[in-house]
This record gives C-alpha cells, sequence and structure tokens, in this order.
C-alpha cells in the first residue's frame, strides 16, 4: 500500500482546476481559512499557503460532528417507534491540510474501532481524501516534532503536496484512495524530481524537539501525585476549549431530546474532561471533584493511558489547545518541564 | 514594576495575604496569570500592555479561597488588577461575592491593552473597551503603580457595528446572530472566563429539567447564548474577556455592551462602578417605568 | 448501518418495588429475535433508556440461566433514574448491551465462594448467586454476607428468603445500627464488623464484594486481615459511563475503560490503577 | 401555509393572584377572545425564568405574552418589580438579537379586570397575525420536521381545530 516513490509536480493552475472539477461533481472540498477548515464554495477562497498557522479548529467536526442525532424515537401510549439515522456518504476532499491535522484521523480511528466499530465515524471517514500540504511556518506553540510528526510528514495524507516554487507543487501519491483520486486527473501530473522536493522538504525549519514523549510517559507513570497538578489545576478555568480545538480529543456524551411531547432525537454531543460535570455521578459522588486531578487526567489521557491502550500518543502536536487557552496554559510548556521541581 | 514586585513580597513575606494573583511575562507580548504564594516568586510578576486576563475571576473559585484559610488564620488574598478589571470586582462585592476586607487590590494607572497577544500595543491594536474607556485610573484600590500616560486614539469600531445592527431589520438581525451562534461549539469558555458567571452550577449543567440543551446546534446554541447575554445583562462591566477567550469568534460583548448601553440608558446605571449602590437587576424601584405594560 | 447505538426494546412485564426508592423491572425484549440472541454472563450490564430522559448504566439483575426474562434493579437517583420510575407495568424501555466483562464463575468452580454484598450492590451479587446456584454442585460452601442501611432499605427481601431457606448456602442479613425494627431477626452492625464475626476461612475461597465504596473502603482490610488475597476479591467498579462501548471517555481511570475492561476487576487489578473512582 | 386560516400560536404565562384570576372573571363573564392563548399559571410574574419563554419559541409559539399583577398589588410584595426590570432588558435582547418586540408582551391585569383580559389577548392575537408564523425560529426545528414530516401535519390539523371551536 505504499506509494511513497510515486511523486508527480503538477501546477497551482492545474490544481485548482482538479478543485474546479470537485466541486462542480458536487463533492465537498474543505479548506483552512483563518478560523476553520470551510467548505469551498470557489476556487478564489483557495488559498495554498504553507506558512500558515493551523486554523483555529481542525476539520475534526467534519468525522465527529460536535452534535448528531443517533436515532429518533416515537413515543405514544404503550409504544416507542425508533427510526435509525443514515450518515450520507458525502465525499468530501481536504485540501491543504497540515500535517498536524492530517494525523488525527488515524490516531482517532483506534478509539472508534476497538471492539465496537462506530460506524458514524467509519462511514465519514471512509468518504474524506485528504490532501496535505507540507507546513513551513510555526510558532512558540507548535510541538509536532516532539510527538513524533513532522512538518514534512506525510502520515494520515493520501496525497501530499510540497510547495517548489510559487506555482509548482511535487505532488506525491501515498495511498490506494488517493491514487484513486488523482488518477482522472492524470492529465495535469507531470513527471516528479524527487531531488527537487528534498531539497525543500530538507530546507523547512523544524519545530524544536523540547520534549521526549517516552520520558514523559515515565514521568506521568510515577507523578501521578504530583504537586505540579495542584499549580495548573488552580489556573486552570474548566473550560472545553482545549478539547474541543483538539483534533484528536473524542470524548462525548450521550443525551436524549424532546421536540414535542411524543417526539425526539437522541444526540451524541462533543463532552470535555475539563467539565466539572462529566464524571460527576447522579449520586453527587465524583471521582474527579477538582481540577487539578481533571487537567491531570486530560495530560495522561494524553500522553500515557492512550499509548498504553493503543501505542499512539493522543496529540499531535498542532497547539490549538495552548494558543486558544483563555489563561495561557501550554501543555507543551507542562509536559517539557514535568521533570522540573515545582 | 520593581515596586510592584517589593509590594507583593513583602504582603507574602508579612503574611497578610496568602497569595498574590497576577501577571508574569510569557514572551514578548503575552502574559499569562499566576498565583504567587511564596515570596521568592514575587519577582516573577509584571504589569504592562500585555496583560490581559480579568483575574478576578478567580476571586471566586473555592480552590483559591481554601488557600487563604490556614490553621490558625484567615488571611486576605491579593490581586493586580486593572482598573477595568476592578470594576468586576466591585459588582462582585455588590453581589456579595466578596468581601471589600478579604482582599487587597493591587491597581495601576492604566493606558490601554492591546486586543489579544501577539499584537504590537498600538492604537490600531487597541483592545475595543479601552477605546471608550473613562476610567484611567481606578476607582477603588489599595496600592496604585505605574504612571499616567496617554491612551492611543482609536475609533469605536463595536458602536459602529451595533448602530449598524441596529438599522437592520429584524429577520436580517436574526439571521445575523443566529449565523454567529451556528458557529458556538458550546465549549463554555465564555462562562468560564467571565467573573460575573460565578454560579456553582451553571443553569445548561442542571438536567432536570433540561432547559437549555446541551447539544450545540443551531436551537441549543441560540438558547444558550441568549441566557447568557440574559443572565449579564446590566452586570457585565465590559471587560470583553468572553470576546477573547471564544475560539469561534462570536461577537459576545458587543451583546453585552448593548445591554450595557439599555441600562445607562433607561435607568442611568453603569456595572460595577460604585460600592454604595445596589445592583441594578438586584434592587427596584417602584417608579420605574411602566411602558412596556399593557 | 450498524448503529451501535440503536437499543433494542423491551417491554416491562413486571414491576417489582424493592424498597422506598428501589425498583426492579422484568423486562421482555419485544422481538423473540433478539430475546434469543441476548447471550450474557453474571456481571455484565447494559444501557437503559427512557426514551426523551436518556440512557442510565446499571448491571443485569437476573441469572444468564434463567433466559426467559431479564432483570434490573436501580435506585432513584438522577434524571434517567426518576424517569424510568416513572414507567409502569406495559411501557417500553430500550435496552443496550451486554457491556463489560463478567465474573470469572468458571475459573471459580471448585473453590468456595463469599458474597458480600451492601445496599444496591446486591443486584449483581444476585445475577452471580442465581447463577452459581443453577449449577450449586460445581462450588463449594457459600457464603452470602449482605447488608443495608435499615429494614425498608434491603432489597430483594422475596430472593433473600428463599436463599434462608436453603440448607446448601449460609445466608446472613444485616442492616445498620439504628436500622433494625422490633421484627428485625438478622444481625444488626455494619457489614466490616459482621464479615470479621461470620467470614468462612480464607483458603480456596473467592470474595464477590460489591457495594458502594465506603463499604469497600473498610471491608477491604478486614478482608486482608482474615487472610483473603486481593486477587481473589472480585468487585466491580461503577464509573459513569454514557456509552459502554468504550468510546465516550468518561469511564477511562488510568488505561482501562471501566465499560470495556472491567467492571468486574479483582482487587489487587484496582490497587494499581489511579485512585479515580 | 394559508395565511388567511393560519392562527397563531401563543403561550400566556400568567400570575395566579391577578392575571389568572383575570382570565377566570372574564370565563364566567362569557366574554370572547381568541383561543389561541394557552395559559400557564405560574405564582408569581417574578417567578417566570426567560428559559421559559425561549423554551416556548422552541418549542413553536408564535408569540408569548407575560401577565401579572399591577404594581403594589404583587401578592408577594415585589415580585413585580423584579420583574418589571428583567423583562425591559430581556425585552431589548430579544429585540437586538432579531426577535420582533410584539413577539412578547407583556400586561399588568387585575382580578378584576376580565374585560381587559379579553382585549389584551384579543390584541396580542391581532399583532401576532400581522407579523405572522415565527419561521426564523421553527427553521431550527427543520431536521426534526425531516424526520417527522408528521408533526406539521399535526400542526395544521389542530389549527383548524381550534378555529373551528372558536
Amino acid at each position: 500500500m505504499n506509494f511513497k516513490m510515486d511523486e508527480k509536480i503538477i501546477s497551482k493552475e492545474d490544481l485548482l482546476k482538479i478543485c474546479q472539477d470537485v466541486i462542480a461533481k458536487g463533492h465537498t472540498l474543505l479548506t483552512p481559512g483563518m478560523n476553520e477548515y470551510f467548505p469551498v464554495k470557489d476556487i478564489s477562497q483557495i488559498n495554498l499557503n504553507s506558512s500558515a498557522l493551523p486554523a483555529k479548529t481542525s476539520y475534526k467536526s467534519y468525522v465527529f460532528p460536535r452534535s448528531e442525532p443517533v436515532l429518533y424515537y416515537k413515543r405514544s401510549k404503550d409504544d416507542v417507534q425508533l427510526i435509525d439515522v443514515n450518515v450520507d456518504g458525502k465525499n468530501i476532499i481536504i485540501l491543504g491540510a497540515k500535517p498536524c491535522d492530517t494525523n488525527s484521523i488515524s490516531i482517532m480511528r483506534h478509539l472508534f474501532n476497538w471492539d465496537y466499530s462506530d460506524e458514524f465515524f467509519n462511514l465519514r471517514e471512509k468518504h474524506f481524501i485528504i490532501i496535505g500540504l507540507m507546513c513551513s511556518h510555526y510558532d512558540e506553540y507548535c510541538f509536532c516534532t516532539s510527538v513524533g510528526s513532522s512538518p514534512v510528514s506525510d502520515k494520515g495524507s493520501d496525497i501530499f503536496l510540497i510547495p517548489l516554487d510559487e506555482n509548482n507543487f511535487a505532488l506525491r501519491i501515498i495511498t490506494e484512495k488517493g491514487k484513486e483520486f488523482i488518477e482522472p486527473y492524470a492529465e495535469y501530473l507531470k513527471p516528479g524530481d524527487e531531488t527537487r522536493s528534498k531539497q525543500v522538504t530538507e530546507n523547512v525549519k523544524l519545530p524544536e524537539v523540547v520534549f521526549d514523549s517516552k520520558e514523559v510517559y515515565e514521568w506521568l507513570g510515577e507523578n501521578f501525585e504530583s504537586p505540579k497538578w495542584e499549580g495548573i489545576g488552580n489556573l486552570c478555568l474548566s473550560c472545553a476549549q482545549c478539547a474541543f480545538v483538539c483534533p484528536v480529543c473524542h470524548c462525548f456524551d450521550i443525551v436524549d431530546e424532546d421536540y414535542s411531547y411524543s417526539e425526539g432525537r437522541r444526540m451524541k454531543n462533543w463532552d470535555g474532561c475539563q467539565f466539572g460535570n462529566f464524571t460527576l455521578h447522579a449520586s453527587g459522588h465524583n471521582p474527579r471533584d477538582i481540577q487539578s486531578k481533571r487537567y491531570r487526567q486530560r495530560v495522561n489521557h494524553k500522553f500515557r493511558y492512550y499509548v498504553d491502550k493503543f501505542g499512539e500518543i493522543l496529540c499531535t502536536g498542532c497547539g490549538r489547545c495552548s494558543r486558544g487557552c483563555p489563561v495561557s496554559i501550554d501543555i507543551k510548556e507542562i509536559v517539557s518541564n514535568c521533570k522540573e521541581s515545582v | 514594576m520593581e515596586e510592584l514586585r517589593e509590594y507583593a513580597k513583602e504582603l507574602l513575606e508579612k503574611k497578610e495575604v496568602a497569595a498574590v494573583i497576577g501577571y508574569t511575562q510569557v514572551s514578548e507580548n503575552r502574559t499569562k496569570p499566576i498565583i504567587i504564594t511564596d515570596p521568592a516568586d514575587a519577582s516573577k510578576l509584571v504589569f504592562n500592555e500585555y496583560c490581559l486576563n480579568n483575574l478576578s475571576v478567580y476571586l471566586t473559585k473555592a480552590r483559591i479561597n481554601a488557600m487563604c484559610r490556614t490553621k490558625d488564620k484567615i488571611m486576605k488574598l491579593a490581586i493586580c488588577a486593572k482598573p477595568c478589571d476592578v470594576h468586576s470586582i466591585v459588582a462582585l462585592i455588590q453581589e456579595n461575592q466578596v468581601h471589600r476586607n478579604d482582599i487587597v487590590i493591587i491597581s495601576f494607572n492604566c493606558h490601554g491593552a492591546v486586543k489579544d497577544f501577539g499584537y504590537e500595543f498600538s492604537g490600531e491594536n487597541l483592545a475595543s473597551k479601552c477605546i471608550t474607556c473613562e476610567t484611567h485610573k481606578p476607582l477603588y484600590f489599595d496600592k496604585i503603580f505605574g504612571e499616567e500616560k496617554e491612551t492611543p486614539k482609536a475609533s469605536d469600531a463595536a458602536l459602529a457595528r451595533i448602530e449598524e445592527l441596529e438599522s437592520m431589520t429584524h429577520e436580517e438581525r436574526f439571521e445575523y446572530f443566529n449565523n454567529e451562534f451556528d458557529k458556538c461549539i458550546k465549549c463554555y469558555a465564555c462562562r468560564a472566563v467571565c467573573p460575573l458567571c460565578y454560579c456553582q452550577r451553571c443553569i445548561t449543567d442542571k438536567a432536570i429539567p433540561r432547559w437549555i440543551e446541551s447539544s450545540s446546534h443551531q436551537r441549543g446554541n441560540f438558547s444558550w447564548n441568549i441566557v447568557r447575554a440574559f443572565h449579564l445583562s446590566a452586570r457585565c462591566t465590559g471587560c470583553g474577556e468572553c470576546d477573547r477567550a471564544c475560539p469561534m469568534d462570536i461577537p459576545l460583548s458587543l451583546i453585552n455592551r448593548r445591554m450595557a448601553m439599555e441600562a445607562k440608558k433607561s435607568f442611568s446605571y453603569v456595572s460595577g462602578r460604585s460600592l454604595e449602590t445596589p445592583t441594578l437587576v438586584g434592587s427596584f424601584n417602584e417608579k420605574d417605568s411602566d411602558e412596556l405594560f399593557m | 448501518m450498524n448503529n451501535i447505538y440503536m437499543p433494542h426494546l423491551a417491554e416491562i412485564k413486571e414491576v417489582i418495588d424493592e424498597s422506598p426508592d428501589t425498583r426492579t423491572f422484568r423486562l421482555k425484549f419485544k422481538d423473540s429475535d433478539t430475546a434469543e440472541r441476548f447471550d450474557f454472563k453474571a456481571g455484565q450490564f447494559a444501557e437503559y433508556s427512557a426514551f426523551g430522559d436518556g440512557e442510565s448504566t446499571f448491571c443485569i439483575a437476573s441469572s444468564p440461566t434463567r433466559k426467559d426474562f431479564l432483570e434490573c434493579s436501580f435506585k432513584v437517583y438522577g434524571k434517567v433514574t426518576q424517569a424510568l420510575h416513572r414507567l409502569n407495568k406495559g411501557d417500553t424501555i430500550g435496552i443496550r448491551g451486554p457491556y463489560g466483562n463478567w465474573f470469572p464463575l468458571d475459573e471459580l468452580k471448585g473453590k468456595n465462594l463469599l458474597f458480600i454484598a451492601g445496599g444496591i450492590g446486591i443486584a449483581p451479587v444476585r445475577c452471580v448467586i442465581d447463577n452459581v446456584l443453577d449449577m450449586r454442585n460445581e462450588f463449594k460452601d457459600l457464603t452470602i454476607i449482605c447488608g443495608a442501611r435499615s429494614v425498608s432499605d434491603l432489597i430483594y427481601k422475596q430472593e433473600i428468603k428463599e436463599w434462608k431457606a436453603r440448607t446448601d448456602i449460609k445466608t446472613i442479613i444485616t442492616v445498620d445500627p439504628g436500622g433494625e425494627n422490633a421484627s428485625w431477626d438478622g444481625e444488626v452492625g455494619f457489614v466490616p464488623a459482621v464479615i470479621e464475626k461470620t467470614a468462612p476461612p480464607s483458603d480456596n475461597t473467592a470474595v464477590i464484594l460489591c457495594g458502594p465504596p465506603v463499604m469497600i473502603k473498610f471491608t477491604m482490610p478486614v478482608l486482608t486481615k482474615l487472610g483473603f488475597k486481593d486477587e481473589d476479591v472480585y468487585t466491580t467498579l461503577e464509573n459513569r459511563m454514557k456509552c459502554g462501548l468504550g468510546k465516550c471517555g468518561r469511564c477511562n481511570i488510568g488505561n482501562v475503560y471501566v465499560c470495556k475492561d472491567g467492571p468486574v476487576f479483582t482487587y489487587a487489578q484496582i490497587k494499581r490503577l489511579p485512585q479515580e473512582f | 401555509m394559508d395565511k388567511e386560516k393560519w392562527e397563531p400560536k401563543i403561550v400566556a404565562f400568567v400570575c395566579n393572584w391577578c392575571t389568572y384570576t383575570g382570565a377566570d372573571l372574564a370565563g364566567t363573564s362569557r366574554m370572547k377572545y381568541p383561543a389561541n392563548a394557552k395559559m400557564i399559571r405560574v405564582m408569581c410574574s417574578g417567578s417566570i425564568d426567560p428559559v421559559f419563554i425561549i423554551k416556548a419559541f422552541e418549542r413553536g409559539a408564535d408569540g408569548v405574552l407575560v401577565s401579572g399583577c399591577h404594581p403594589n398589588d404583587c401578592h408577594y410584595n415585589a415580585g413585580n418589580f423584579h420583574a418589571r426590570r428583567r423583562w425591559d432588558f430581556f425585552h431589548e435582547l430579544l429585540d437586538f438579537i432579531g426577535i420582533e418586540k410584539e413577539r412578547l408582551q407583556f400586561s399588568w391585569i387585575s382580578a378584576s379586570e376580565g374585560k381587559k383580559f379579553a382585549d389584551v389577548i384579543a390584541k396580542v392575537t391581532k399583532d401576532i397575525k400581522t407579523l405572522g408564523p415565527f419561521t426564523a425560529y421553527k427553521k431550527m426545528n427543520s431536521e426534526f420536521t425531516a424526520v417527522f414530516p408528521e408533526i406539521q401535519e399535526v400542526v395544521k390539523e389542530t389549527i383548524i381545530k381550534e378555529k373551528e371551536t372558536v
């Protein structure tokens, strides 16, 4: 399944032609803007800029919507009728996804598929074609290199683009799905020049590796009761901004919602482990009753528990959580300084 | 700056306060909140145009208040507050959430702050609340630092936006706000950063019965944002933290500002300005206008 | 599409009031095919839905060996249990399940069993007891120690009567001091104290322990003192759950998802987990 | 929907001590007023949380009436004074968000003002009728109505039935 060596060159103009065709076919084409990945209506909206910061939110909501019905119900006097929902398998092409985002779906896939498979996730994911774009800019919050990724990583992409110059991209076909997608457009592809793209990727400035994930893993195992957590817990305000902008956070809630006396639906909504009532039992008992425990859970889940369970770090190093945190809590700083005494 | 650090150190050393809540520098034009309990850490304190957080939100947190109660004595809490943050503190005192004698307000002569981290301080990048600010010197304080400086001039874009919205038809406004609220992901960051959203259990967390749907679809978002705005009307002091915290850039403070304008117009009341007057919605006057009622 | 969140519909065939705030539903699947296929083991749980109010998690209280109906018992606490409490005979509820792991009865064959239950914790234990009683000759001595806050809070009075009537099980029922009434003929005292007095010898004995966290906290030192090994004490964790499928992240403690890796754990396993339950 | 036939759905939150009794008087006096208002009795106009009104809109109300005792007549002395300030803000807020002021109306009706009650209901009904159905808010329920098309039908049927009974 590895087509890594299959590299082509495509001009920006031709790439936009492909986009035009994709939109004309009625597929959804997402591209990152300032705040979010948005569906493109007109190709003039497309900005293939490798030096932009990640959009404020990832395209997680297209595979795992923030609120989605899982079933509808209709109650009558002595009966209940259930209506199943159908996930429409609309093709979604994501153009210009950052390497820190392309990774996310493959990380979440483990969770949604161990033992029971969540078809809501799978059906949507199946119709995703991710065209990644090399990233050439980082800020003080980026740390993809510390979690095993990199701005030039094509992991998770179906097709990966590397800007060679202003008007040309090197196009790597990574997966079978990517190959299938690009095949009809073979006419636009010119033979590739690997040395050129290699030169570009090698010259990309990488964010500094600030922590070793194995060391963090060890430290977390030994420092469950560290006084550090209390310090962070005092500052954290218990919103779930960090979880909701995270490309891989996946916790959810299931609630029923009545529309009228007899009809309603059951919703699957995003939920965040930083909320006080996330683990609150009906009896009033709360295993994670204070903020420091909740923050500890967040860091542990990302850097230890998920590794134990699925062998991958639940973090892509995009830095969104820290960039947006209202009280500037920086997860990178916390894990990289973990060894320092309080 | 040195004076501030000395003062904080002194307070902590004399054990007058249990902690100093202040700002510390992260990078060139970025600060973050810090809670200092060790006098040695007082040197980390800073105050400048990049101190954006409204720290009074910490005053109502149980875990912060717990720090003040030791076995033998109850200590005060020192807080660094910009003059506009003092308004929030005043509002909290008015609403009996904080007692004036329990806190030490360290305030500053302020000449504005930037709209968000990462921007250079200039008239163009001035926070919207600073443009109309009339209190460059705090109304209440225990200690004041900093010198008086001129605030850069800027045009009041928020007011222009409100006026623009007011001139629209109801359908247009409804559509505008519905589209804005539709972006909401219900992370409740606006609630978390708001000093006046101090309820132990928010109405959205109450499930029996569930008045506000927890789902973040249009309907649930609309209800939540109306309720948030209503609960803050005539209480909001305009610190603008909700705007800054919102990851989806919903213009929350626009609505708050509009409601503050209503309070000023109909009741000549501005929230958080005086310790002597009761809060507007917590009190009543028999002579209030009956215009609304048939 | 295979919707893993889609419950099966079941009809409430009988409502049994166990105590003022605890009820047992006897349920029958509307679809006979589902009823046939719904196979579970002692200790597993299910998600019960009251449509319009949501889903709640509790164990299946009837024995897997008695297949003609399914029973569940719940105490009125929150939104969903209140809604379930409002339902009557003939109403419809939803069931998703069975989820989680189970008490390893096959491994315990040939051993003595000590069942300890407190309050509503008797529900999962009852499932095991009934299961064990249906293959009584595979186990050695059985002892049941069951506690409740007061006589009226004691649930499964009917079943307890049946167990007491049998000579091949030792049944000890206790209520907390002050909870007894004039006609009470059982023990009076907290569960740990009663265990200390009445527990069988610890060799070749496995313990199945369910109850409120505070009871477990005080019971464990007593069991250790009596010589029971942590590996032989099986208990269940009752974290808050929503999906039951190991997805929603609510029940995550350490590297386990209680809804999939649990809810049955030995005390030795629990000791290794972060203490967040 | 046929605008001629269309009848608005109005939810009236009324105070137990004055307006509800006033409505009673209107009824026992055999006064005629539109049957569009669904009355919800609450103990005081001060005890009506704005979320009640939002819920009413969510569930398909076209207009809401809030009515209580005249100032100084409150059974709890000051309930309606508190409410008066609160409603002022809520009304302004809804207006700013884009909900027409006529969708939410207020009145003071005492127990002896049966006639006023009938008049107020008539006025509110007329106002909402001129405004038309609250489609902007109802659009938010489109996902439901897509799954349960019969909801729309049911709504229509009841409207017609109601009209017949009037």
